[in-house]
């Protein structure tokens, strides 16, 4: 059982050094997705552990959310591409200090 | 209130009024204000003599105006105590100040201050009244401070002068620095007693440590020493002249610079309590005498001399209260008043022909010219000299016997070298002024002085001759001191007399001084038998020393008024600049800087923002972990 | 049942891998869909066959499929200028580790609760887990999904106002 | 209405769940009404949309004041409505109000599609409002997943402005990454508790820790779950509530956003973030788990330094504010950290303060922007206070009301939370927040002296001569709608410094049933 | 009239914010009605500010004129008004100044005067409010809102490096506050803690037992805050600059009534509050505030600014206040609040007077002025009856303040009385320096570069004289005849020294020092 949370770990462990390392905005989303993905296999696994089925409906609103947040997220980098010509995030750099 | 409380009050009134009413309209009254100021303190006198016949037949007593200062157990009133000591006092000072009122209405014609000038010397006056007849240290204090501040006004009456002006600031300050001394001697005094009533202090006196008592009367001393000019605090009084004269006569030689005496005169149970502070009052009196009659010798301008001539001759007073002998003090108090005044007048007489010129160089042969002037003042000198029958004979010798029969020889021996020093002094100012060739600018229009001016003049040189014959029977006999002893009956008698020596042996060593001193000035300056250059010369340092006031107003820039300067500019620029202040910028320069940091963290790159969040993340967890 | 679990395991966490370390971010996006089917397994491993078709249908089908139109529209794995520096490659594989770690840290000890629910494989099994799935998705949970429908919404309006050139 | 009241007794579940959601309802049909106006092309560029937004508000308002007095729970326990979420309801519907208020002008002036932008604020309204209501942890994620995608379409609104673009970018990169975290949290939690169901787990949770006096036992093996679940969880939290470390997105979405937006963010995302987070702290967190007043006590510390310092350095208005917003969020949870009923309804009664200080000078910041100001950086505010009395003059004191100065409501919310926080014996925290708020002060205070007093250098505003005309209120182009938002800010901003009572009475209300959950 | 006198502090403290709203109408453009207004209607308060001392009983400690109602009944905050004695003449003095103040501006304030006055008339408000207030969270919102008009008074009409001053005075002050803040809020707790009552209410927290540990260090807090509005060495540096860069009515008010809360604070607030500690700690404060009269009369000696000296000679006198306060004796601290009162007076006429010569000369360099008093004899002789004032010329209010001090205080700290004593010599040097360089000698500079001003410089006007001439009056009704105002002050702090007295330390520590059995 534990297995499924570790391997779950690993995945959102990965998804992070995803975000934490990538600059394409692209993988990062990737490697954002991935992260949710995680949770969801880790939802599953504790819910068929205590055999409960909440955590099976939470990952169905996860994919909600998620393809939600697709659809927005890959809009402003379309926009954000249409602006910079590029998809590399260093170059969102205008606003600081 | 009955009569002699009315009068008592109605004498400060018309002076205080007086002040009010010429600052105030005094723009309106021209030159009236002279002569209503004049009137005003006449009254004063007069009213001050019906008070001293009042008190002279019956007995003294006290009276409160109104409460004053009522603060937890402090309880303080405007009141007054009215003896003989301080009818004699109100009409030495009323009667001066009226004389010296009417000489200025002369003196002070054309200048433009006029009113200012009554009002203020108004002003002065009701300070001194106040001071003399104030029933309580505090009251006394006031107006110790009050005739200080006077002193400031006047001294830098003609404020354009910065030597005026710096003169009546060293004046006040000075006097300060006495002050502090004689505050704090009325703290220490309120803290043993609980009250600054003069009655309840003296009561409680014989009960307290003497350690106590002389810790007080050096402080207390430590006032007159400013207020009298004595040495070290004698610096102010030279300067003062810068002042119109007739104020000189009247403050600086007449009544304000004697209050210190009349003072320890007013304390003489605590004075008398304790021989070590009489003991220091004797001996910064009998040094003062000295000192400032060395530094005479040697002065060009006149008034400087008569000012030193006055701070040596405080100096004999003190010696006389520093040895218990109040009433002698009191009577040279009196005398010194009227010849002193009446030697500043005269000066100031002579300034008036000359337009203002002090330098005994460029003087000479004013006898001729002035007759009335040259007269007078040589009647101030001889009562100055201690020649007989003038007062200051009778009033110094009196002091002089005292403390020979009180066994003090040194302090009488340096008293006859000094009285010896102040005949020559003064004679050699005489002699250069009226007798010797003159050295006057041919365009200058020497005159006499008006009479209005020379009256007072007139008045003061026939008490000067005569007002000695008070002291007559000599010592304890005195119609003076039999007067006033009812007042001291209460002082310890810590100085018996050891000695009886009688009075004419030690009254012909005085006068045989006073009359050698007369007679080298009369060889140096009229007979020209000795070259004065030449003894200058041969006394280099010494002359220089007396020359230049023993250099004691350099050495007090040197050592105090420099350093301090430097130390204050330190504090300022280093301390309260750089470090306080800087301490509180740099505190708000350091969070600018943090800032600067801070917001590095905020760079504009989304990754190090994730990194941050991330950061954040992975150490909540580790905090948890490691607990 | 072991043999797969690991197989997948392997699957997804390789994908994984790739999906962040591939330069072309359609190659990623390859692999990720890859690793969205190993996880499909993953959920019919654990009874939750419903879950597994959806993950299909909405991730790699609709998602993804977004993903690389977006991929191809921007051309960007032809112009594939994005670079990575070393440190921060380096901090993130640190931080990486250290979430990693703690997160194993705090999970070593294996899970203790004692399962709670009626669900258990057999009960699934019996009513069909789409079923059950619906039945809790329309009760318990309406409220969410309608909330969700109306945030699905308001995310196609999202995608609207910033995809289109001009208003 | 009274004779619908005893109705609602009678009423089936179903029809009690519609009940306990009806301001949210109300809310989300409007944002479809506005929304369609966009079908036709006349109605839509008038102004119907934005009455008609504001109407929706008003009408939700009335729902709620209506609905008050009520315990209800629907949807078979996933939102709830108490005496809690009235007063954030209503705080949220003031804050939404607000925005909508200031957004006329704004939109005018950078011609931005309107009916879409109404709709999107009252969607996101809605979405706060059922963040604070929801009452399990997929309603909590659903409903902050809504409100975060409406702040960032409305963060990226403008288009073709890089700025604008850049922050929704930002925002939603981090955001999304901070979900992640909140949702692999809840795994765990689930894990730990096996319930999702805040009431449930509250419950549970209490058993263990008071029901059986030796818990540990029972505890281990699962405390680790429970800890890295909550701990997880609340970096998703703490990232809405902008707290250091997880602020970073703050600045630059506040800086880029429409203004208006950055309003909406910093008062209603705020206080819906908090709110929720409050909620899900007293029934999660407080129960001695493990001791979180420590994270947050350092959490709290941080987020007012930095926000304090990083903003005294700040050129831009916006940007000062969003620092500020973060120290001010650091002063928000110093009320949760002091806790108890006195804290929790210090922590509202602070919420309530902030919205109406922090939406004013955005307002104010509004107007500004739509006058003849170059840009937001403070060196263009030289001497404006001699063209605009009465904005500056309201400007200032929302500055003095964010620095905690009495006579506005900032101070007497600095007051409650810090006196709340001392009582629990939290001395060092409240002494190192009024630290901060001491040189906090600078800050806002620089921007009063640039206002006020102008010096000669940096003006390139020909106001400080005083052309002088502008004695009135309403000057030239600035539209009534943002003037009464300026007026609503002034009126509570200084009647909850002056007499807070009535407020705090609302606040302890609201708190009493938190605290009855 | 019955309703006037019951309510009469509530409408003493709101009657200027109500002039604000009579003033908010008038049309910016008419300067003349707008001032003409403020200062007619802050001579109405300062009329009605009358009443105060017309009606009050002088025998009691009890606090006169209460008002009470509830505020924020979740904190126990009532509105809770009162006066004794103290505050009192406190009250007077501030509508005074407020008038004299505003009647002084006349010449200098030219820019935006409708702001100028309503600022003016806000900080009154306040000011009257802080003095009245017997409840401590309305005292600390009086309090801290005050600072806000000043700020501006001084930012916007200030000279110089006018908004590094105002910022600096501000932050300074808001610093100390919130110190003090943190203090209050902590004595309330621990009010709740020991009663279970939540209450501002001070007299109640009077009696709130706090171990002695903790009253040190809720001293130390509350020290801070009072301590730097007095300004205590090393406190002060905030006020040479506000005092310096202020409008002469910014400088008047700050000088004349802000410095006072300090003070004011710690005698209401401070000390009863937490006796033990205040008795604990007198004698390190006493040590600061004798370095403080001194290191202020040493700085001020050698100011080159005319302003920067009067501004350094208030750190001065406030030394003497705050060694009066400490000394603990009754004497002393009647000195103290006298002093307070001169302090006002005197300050503030010096800060009028340095204001008209700058407004006629436009420079307040030492060196570049001098030669005045030919010019303008009324002014030199008002100038300096201000100056004796302030130096302590007996016959002159500041002399009694500072004696009972001293006198006061030689009980309880005698070495340092001795010490404090020599301030008084040094006042004298600063002050008549000043006065001799600036009036009388002609200025340093050769070339002189003010001549064309000197000559130009015209004597003081009516409105000007009307301006000073109850500060004159005052200085000399309160050097000869202190009794009206002592005997009012007197029954407050013998009470305050009774609530000292009730604890037990105070005996020991009388022991200690004196070696009396007798106190």
């Amino acid at each position: 059982m534990n297995n499924y949370l570790i391997v779950a770990g690993i995945i959102f462990c990965i998804g992070a050094l995803g975000v934490l390392m990538r600059k394409n905005l692209i993988i990062v989303f990737m490697s954002l997705e991935l992260m949710f993905n995680a949770a969801n296999l880790g939802f599953v696994a504790v819910s068929n552990r205590l055999n409960l089925i909440s955590g099976d409906i939470f990952v169905i609103f996860v994919m909600v959310v998620a393809a939600a947040e697709a659809a927005v997220a890959l809009g402003i980098i379309v926009a954000f591409y249409r602006e910079k010509g590029t998809v590399d995030m260093d170059k969102a750099n205008e606003l600081k200090n | 209130m009955d009569f002699k409380t009315t009068i008592t009050w109605l004498i400060p009134l018309f002076p205080l009024a007086g002040w009010l009413l010429w600052g105030l309209f005094g723009r309106y009254l021209k030159g009236f204000s002279g002569y209503l100021a004049s009137a005003f303190i006449g009254i004063s006198f007069i009213l001050s003599v019906i008070l001293f016949f009042i008190v002279a037949y019956s007995h003294g007593f006290t009276d409160t105006l109104y409460p004053w200062v009522h603060a937890g157990t402090l309880k303080v009133g405007v009141s007054a105590v009215i003896d003989r000591l301080s009818v004699i006092m109100l009409v030495m000072v009323t009667g001066v100040s009226t004389l010296v009122h009417i000489y200025s209405i002369g003196y002070m014609q054309d200048d433009k201050g006029f009113s200012r000038y009554f009002s203020f010397l108004n002003l002065f006056v009701f300070s001194m009244i106040m001071l003399v007849i104030s029933n309580n240290v505090l009251l006394l204090y006031v107006f110790w401070e009050a005739v200080g501040f006077c002193s400031y006004i006047l001294i830098g009456f003609w404020y354009e002068k910065k030597s005026a002006s710096d003169a009546g600031k060293k004046a006040f300050i000075v006097n300060r620095v006495g002050d502090f001394g004689f505050a704090t001697g009325i703290f220490l005094l309120f803290m043993t007693t609980k009250t600054l009533n003069y009655e309840k202090i003296f009561a409680m006196v014989p009960t307290m440590p003497t350690l106590t008592v002389t810790v007080i009367a050096l402080l207390l001393f430590a006032g007159a020493v400013g207020k009298s000019a004595q040495f070290p605090l004698h610096v102010w009084l030279p300067d003062a002249m810068e002042g119109p004269t007739p104020v000189s006569a009247l403050i600086h030689a007449a009544t304000m610079v004697t209050a210190g005496v009349y003072m320890i005169a007013r304390f003489h149970v605590l004075f008398s309590y304790s021989p070590t502070a009489s003991e220091v009052v004797l001996i910064v009196g009998t040094f003062t005498a000295f000192f400032a009659a060395f530094i005479a010798l040697t002065q060009y301008d006149i008034k400087r001399i008569v000012a030193y001539s006055t701070v040596s001759q405080l100096g004999y007073m003190f010696m006389a209260v520093g040895i218990g002998s109040y009433t002698a003090g009191m009577f040279h108090l009196i005398s010194h008043a009227i010849f002193k005044g009446l030697l500043f007048l005269t000066a100031g007489s002579v300034m008036h022909g000359l337009s203002g010129e002090l330098d005994l160089r460029k003087m000479g042969g004013l006898y001729s010219k002035m007759k009335t002037t040259a007269i007078t003042f040589i009647v101030g000198g001889l009562a100055l000299s201690g020649i007989p029958p003038f007062s200051g004979f009778f009033s110094k010798d009196a002091i002089l016997a005292d403390v020979y029969n009180k066994g003090y020889y040194f302090a009488w021996a340096v008293g006859e070298v000094a009285a010896l020093m102040t005949a020559f002094y003064i004679f050699r100012l005489i002699f250069l002024a009226f007798f010797a060739e003159s050295k006057i600018d041919k365009g200058l229009h020497v005159h006499e002085s008006p009479k209005i001016m020379t009256i007072p003049m007139i008045i003061m040189a026939v008490l000067a001759s005569t007002i000695g014959f008070l002291g007559i029977p000599p010592l304890n006999h005195s119609v003076f001191y039999k007067f006033l002893h009812v007042d001291f009956q209460n002082a310890k008698n810590f100085a018996p007399i050891v000695n009886s020596m009688p009075w004419y042996v030690l009254s012909s060593i005085s006068v045989a001084a006073g009359l050698i001193g007369i007679y080298i000035a009369y060889l140096l300056y009229i007979k020209k038998a000795i070259d004065p250059e030449k003894i200058k010369n041969m006394f280099k340092p010494v002359y220089e020393l007396s020359y230049n006031k023993v250099y004691i107003d350099e050495i007090y820039d040197f050592l105090i008024v420099k350093p301090m300067l430097v130390f204050f500019g330190f504090l300022w620029k280093v301390v309260d600049i750089k470090i306080i202040d800087g301490a509180v910028n740099g505190i708000a320069g350091a969070f600018g800087n943090f800032s600067v940091k801070a917001r590095k963290i905020q760079n504009g790159m989304l990754m190090s923002y994730i990194l941050t969040l991330s950061i954040g993340v992975a150490a909540v967890l580790f905090y948890y972990f490691i607990r | 049942m072991e043999a797969l679990f690991y197989i997948f395991a392997f699957i997804a966490i390789f994908s994984a891998l790739m999906v962040i370390s591939m330069k072309n971010p359609l190659t990623s996006a390859l692999y990720l869909v890859l690793c969205f089917f190993a996880l499909a397994g993953f959920y019919v491993l654990l009874d939750m066959q419903f879950l597994a078709v959806m993950q299909i249908l909405v991730y790699a089908g609709a998602i993804m499929v977004l993903v690389v139109l977006v991929i191809m529209l921007l051309n960007i794995s032809r112009l594939n200028a994005v670079k990575t520096d070393f440190h921060q490659k380096i901090i993130g594989i640190i931080i990486a580790i250290v979430l990693f770690g703690e997160i194993v840290i705090y999970t070593v000890n294996g899970m203790t609760k004692k399962p709670t629910g009626i669900f258990t494989h057999s009960v699934i099994n019996k009513i069909g887990n789409t079923q059950v799935i619906g039945n809790f998705l329309f009760t318990k949970y309406t409220l969410s999904f309608e909330i969700a429908s109306i945030l699905l919404f308001v995310a196609i309006i999202g995608a609207y106002l910033f995809a289109k050139k001009k208003l | 209405m009274h004779n619908i009241m005893p109705a609602i007794y009678g009423l089936n579940s179903l029809e009690k769940s519609m009940l306990s959601i009806i301001p949210e309802a109300v809310v989300i049909l409007f944002a479809f009404i506005v929304l369609f106006l966009t079908f036709f092309e006349k109605i839509a560029k008038s102004k119907n949309s934005y009455y008609l937004s504001l109407i929706g508000i008003a009408f939700s308002i009335l729902y709620v004041v209506m609905l008050s007095g009520r315990n209800l729970t629907g949807f078979y326990g996933s939102v709830v409505f108490n005496g809690y979420d009235v007063f954030l309801f209503i705080a949220i519907l003031l804050s939404g109000f607000l925005t909508v208020l200031v957004s006329k002008d704004y939109i005018e002036n950078f011609d931005l599609p309107y009916p879409e932008f109404y709709s999107i604020i009252l969607f996101g309204i809605s979405a706060m409002m059922f963040l604070v209501a929801s009452n399990n942890l997929i309603m909590v994620f659903i409903s902050l997943e809504f409100m975060s995608i409406c702040s960032y379409i409305l963060t990226g609104y403008i288009r073709g402005n890089a700025r604008s673009t850049e922050a929704a970018l930002k925002y939603l990169i981090l955001g999304t990454f901070a979900s992640a975290f909140l949702i692999f949290g809840s795994v765990f939690i689930y894990a730990a508790v096996g319930h999702l169901n805040l009431n449930s787990i509250h419950t549970y949770l209490e058993n263990i820790s008071y029901g059986n006096n030796g818990s540990a036992s029972i505890l281990s093996g699962m405390g680790e779950y429970l800890s890295i679940g909550l701990l997880l969880f609340m970096v998703g939290l703490a990232f809405k509530m902008s707290l250091f470390p997880f602020h970073a997105w703050t600045p630059d979405a506040y800086d880029g956003a429409p203004t208006p937006i950055t309003s909406f963010m910093a008062t209603g995302i705020k206080i819906a973030a908090f709110a929720v987070f409050l909620r899900i702290y007293v029934l999660i967190y407080n129960i001695n788990v493990i001791n979180f007043n420590d994270i947050l006590w350092v959490l709290a510390v941080l987020s007012m330094t930095f926000g304090n310092i990083a903003a005294i350095l700040s050129a831009n208005v916006k940007r000062l504010l969003a620092y500020s917003s973060i120290a001010q969020a650091g002063y928000i949870l110093i009320g949760i950290i002091g806790g108890g009923f006195y804290g929790y309804s210090g922590t509202l009664f602070y919420l309530f303060t902030y919205i109406f200080m922090t939406a004013g000078a955005f307002a104010v910041v509004i107007i500004f922007e739509n006058s003849d100001i170059a840009s937001l950086d403070i060196k263009n505010l030289s001497g404006i206070a001699y063209k605009y009395p009465f904005i500056s003059a309201a400007m200032a004191l929302f500055m003095l009301s964010l620095a905690g100065i009495p006579v506005t409501g900032g101070f007497m919310g600095k007051f409650y939370v810090f006196s709340a926080a001392v009582k629990s014996g939290y001395y060092w925290l409240v002494f190192i927040a009024l630290l901060n708020s001491a040189f906090a002060a600078y800050y806002y205070i620089k921007i009063i002296v640039k206002m006020y007093m102008p010096v000669k250098e940096d003006s390139n505003v020909s106001c400080i001569a005083g052309e002088g005309k502008n004695y009135g209120i309403v000057n030239g182009n600035i539209s009534e709608g943002i003037i009464l938002a300026v007026i609503i800010c002034l009126f509570f901003t200084l009647i909850m410094g002056v007499y807070p009572q009535i407020f705090i009475n609302f606040a302890n209300y609201s708190a009493a049933s938190l605290a009855s959950l | 009239m019955a309703f006037f006198m019951k309510y009469i502090l509530t409408i003493l403290i709101f009657f200027p914010t109500v002039a604000v709203l009579i003033l908010l109408p008038i049309n910016k453009k008419n300067e003349g009605l707008l001032r003409n207004v403020a200062t007619l209607l802050s001579l109405i308060e300062f009329i009605a500010s009358c009443y105060l001392f017309r009606y009050f009983k002088p025998d009691t400690y009890k606090f006169q004129f209460i008002e009470k109602f509830n505020w924020i009944q979740s904190f126990g905050a009532s509105y809770f008004l009162g006066i004794d004695g103290i505050s009192l003449f406190l009250i007077l003095l501030t509508t005074l100044l407020t008038f004299v103040s505003l009647l002084s501006s006349y010449r200098y304030i030219k820019d935006h005067v409708k702001e100028f006055v309503i600022l003016m008339l806000l900080l009154e408000t306040f000011m009257l409010g802080t003095f009245a207030a017997l409840d401590v969270l309305l005292f600390y919102v009086f309090w801290e809102f005050m600072l806000i008009p000043m700020y501006f008074i001084i930012g916007m009409w200030g000279t110089g490096k006018r908004i590094y001053s105002a910022v600096k005075f501000f932050l300074y002050t808001l610093a100390g506050s919130l110190i003090m803040l943190f203090g209050i809020i902590y004595i309330f707790i621990i009010h709740y803690q020991q009663t279970g009552n939540f209450t501002f209410n001070l007299i109640r927290l009077y009696n709130t037992n706090i171990p002695v540990n903790l009253q040190i260090l809720l001293f130390i807090a509350l020290f801070l805050g009072f301590a730097i509005k007095v300004p205590i060495f090393p406190f002060h540096t905030w006020l040479p600059d506000a005092h310096t860069e202020a409008p002469t009515a910014g400088s008047v008010i700050l000088a004349g009534v802000l410095l006072k809360f300090g003070i004011y604070g710690f005698f209401r607030f401070a000390i009863p509050l937490l006796p033990d500690a205040a008795l604990i700690l007198a004698p390190y404060i006493v040590v600061i505030g004798v370095i403080g009269i001194l290191y202020g009369a040493f700085v001020s000696i050698v100011q080159k600014d005319l302003k920067r000296l009067v501004a350094f000679s208030s750190v001065s006198h406030m030394g003497f206040i705050m060694v009066g306060l400490f000394a603990f004796t009754a004497i002393s601290i009647n000195g103290a609040v006298y002093q307070l009162l001169n302090h006002g007076v005197d300050t503030g006429a010096l800060f009028l007077f340095v204001g008209m010569i700058y407004e006629r000369m436009h420079t307040r360099q030492i060196k570049d002025l001098g030669g005045i008093a030919k010019k303008a004899p009324i002014l030199t002789v008002l100038f300096l009856t201000s100056v004796l004032a302030s130096v302590g010329l007996p016959g002159l209010n500041g002399f009694i303040g500072e004696f009972l001090i001293l006198i006061g205080s030689f009980r309880s700290y005698p070495v340092l009385t001795i010490i404090a004593t020599s301030g008084i010599i040094f006042a004298a040097v600063y002050l008549l320096w000043m006065f001799q360089r600036v009036m009388f000698q002609d200025p340093h500079d050769q070339i002189a570069p003010y001549d064309h001003h000197l000559e130009f410089f015209d004597d003081m006007n009516l409105r000007e004289i009307i301006t000073v001439l109850p500060l004159i009056i005052l200085m000399f009704l309160m050097g000869f005849y202190p009794a009206p105002f002592l005997d009012r002050i007197d029954p407050s702090v013998l009470h305050f020294l009774t609530m000292l007295n009730h604890h037990k330390i105070f005996y020991n520590a009388i022991k200690i020092k004196t070696g009396l059995s007798n106190a």
